[in-house]
């Protein structure tokens, strides 16, 4: 691809483009979560503005106190602690999805804005690629 | 923006999702089994017929067709393969799987 | 304009393979470029050349090899997914390559419009 | 398998086992309700007893007038046709579901029995193999 | 009859169209992704307070913990996978996939 | 009892083959005898030997070879489903046999339940 020679550098803050992941199913179930959030590690490398919203079931994939070693899956949770110090902008978390699951932020294992999807309207429209996982 | 939803409204609650997050102005495009959710008659038509109000809601003929169902709800666009490339010409996709 | 299209599903078993081909081959079909395929988690399967479908159904990798060739596009498969579920050089379809996240990343940063097609 | 030099004439009345075939999937969305048929196909040659029971989204297989040539898929609505010519014993259409999609006894390609969830609860527990598609 | 539920009830119908066929007498086992409509607090509580009226309702440990829960709501019962095998051999499965 | 096991999606993109796994490993701890296992649809592709996943993630598809190895087991890949998909003798795992849906038939009727896993 065209891209592949331009590193992260040459970049100026007007070709950065607006990505967003939208998580919305449950962990385990499905290998989604854990593919969206090995993208999401890797272009953290590349000089992108990234986002994240936790949406529907999606939000189960923060609940804290994750123990996969029953299930003999990989516990892929804590990966989502770290991703502020990778350099991701935003990580949203819906309100109404939180509180349809009976959780509260305190149930989280990472710090994360709550937000209406009113408000998530506008920011969605404002994305360049929203990669659904 | 465009959502795309591709889950059948009858079971999955991605239509009824996506459309808390869809804001006037925006579209939906119904393509695989979410094409369900365009047919009139069902339990969730009230759900599109009131989406219509303030959004555009497309379906994509062809999986419509090859459902066996032609007639839509008043007021969904059916659009063929052409015209939903035409639908992401125009806006960003937010696709709501 | 260009279009990079996102496959997460494996071929036969869902939809998704299918509705992203025939969407690729509307977009080009309008004019417009298909900046780059790239074949994520189970949609890695779709580039297998071992698949031997029945003659009355569509070939899936087959009809996807011809596509790359007859519009020159470039089709990624990511390593990671592929590891996981045997696809190698060995049994990729012609004009595919083997590669790293990064390359959606820059499918993204290139093309006007991702799409993504899943379950 | 032990059971593979049994040939159907041998096999008694008491020996034959009741398989209701589940299907609650929409067809072309996933493999699940083909895959089901090609099963109802080949077991058919089997001396044993077989129901459909089309629920949920799966009453949707059902459907008159489908025509795939736009998705490119195979069209295999109407091998749903001749399952009676093969032996299925019954084809039961769940009331709800179909009445919950807005259909009628006459939007189906074949003869079938509509049934109430109730009726289908104690039928369902006589069955000796549920296999869901 | 043991019923099988592997779905998110919070986005599936699954669990719901089990429970119209499921009577009384009757269990479901809760796992995989369907574990979610154990938990206490949720928008589907009610409907599996409901059930527990009439069936018996079981959640399926080793995925509740992999999801980062233990409580579950009152009257479900939590079986490990041996009791998984142990339901299937008291019953007829039905999986509702 | 003797447990039949049916398995109808593909390893790694969703739980259900390691379900199916997880519920086969625990009935035959409880002495019970697993009569066969049934792979189909993209369940098949739990059988391949090219799978190299990473080496602290597990290897889906050697894990059932040596529990078939271990308990005698009869595992049987669905013809039609392996050719749509790629697996052949070449890369089926050892202790499975590829053969026909009739095969699931008899598996029926040898069992004394047959157990699905899937989407």
């Amino acid at each position: 691809m065209a891209g592949e020679d331009l590193n992260e550098e040459e970049r100026s803050e007007e070709d950065k483009k607006k990505f967003l992941f939208l998580m919305r199913k449950a962990p385990y179930g499905s290998i989604y979560p854990q593919g969206g959030l090995e993208v999401i590690l890797i272009m953290a490398a590349y000089d992108q503005t990234i986002s994240v919203l936790f949406a529907d079931d999606g939000v189960f994939c923060l609940k804290k106190g994750q123990e996969t070693a029953g299930i003999h899956v990989k516990d892929f949770s804590s990966a989502f602690k770290v991703l502020e110090s990778y350099g991701v902008e935003h990580l949203y978390v819906d309100k109404t999805s939180l509180e349809e699951r009976g959780m509260k932020p305190e149930d989280l294992l990472t710090g994360v804005e709550v937000v209406s999807s009113d408000e998530m309207s506008g920011f969605l429209s404002g994305q360049d690629v929203i990669l659904p996982f | 923006m465009l959502f795309t939803v591709n889950k059948s409204p009858l079971t999955s609650d991605n239509l009824k999702t996506c459309l808390r997050f869809a804001k006037k102005g925006n579209s939906v495009l119904l393509y695989e089994d979410g094409v369900y959710g365009a047919i009139p008659g069902t339990k969730v038509e009230s759900v599109v017929k009131e989406a219509l109000k303030s959004i555009e809601v497309f379906a994509l003929k062809e999986d419509l067709k090859a459902r066996g169902f032609g007639e839509v709800i008043d007021g969904v666009k059916l659009v063929d393969y052409a015209g939903f490339v035409g639908l992401v010409e125009e806006h960003n996709v937010c696709p709501w799987l | 304009m260009k279009f990079g299209i996102l496959i997460l599903e494996g071929p036969y078993q869902h939809q998704a393979g299918d509705s992203a081909y025939n969407f690729a081959e509307a977009a080009v079909a309008k004019g417009h470029a298909i900046s780059g395929l790239f074949f994520y988690c189970d949609g890695v399967q779709n580039a297998t050349t071992y698949m031997t479908p029945p003659q009355d159904d569509r070939h899936i990798s087959k009809r996807w090899a011809e596509f790359i060739a007859k519009h020159g596009v470039d089709a990624v498969v990511c390593i990671a997914a592929s590891k996981k579920r045997g696809i190698t050089d060995a049994n990729l379809i012609k004009g595919a390559r083997i590669a790293g996240l990064g390359q959606l990343t820059e499918l993204g940063i290139e093309s006007d419009r991702l799409i993504a097609f899943g379950d």
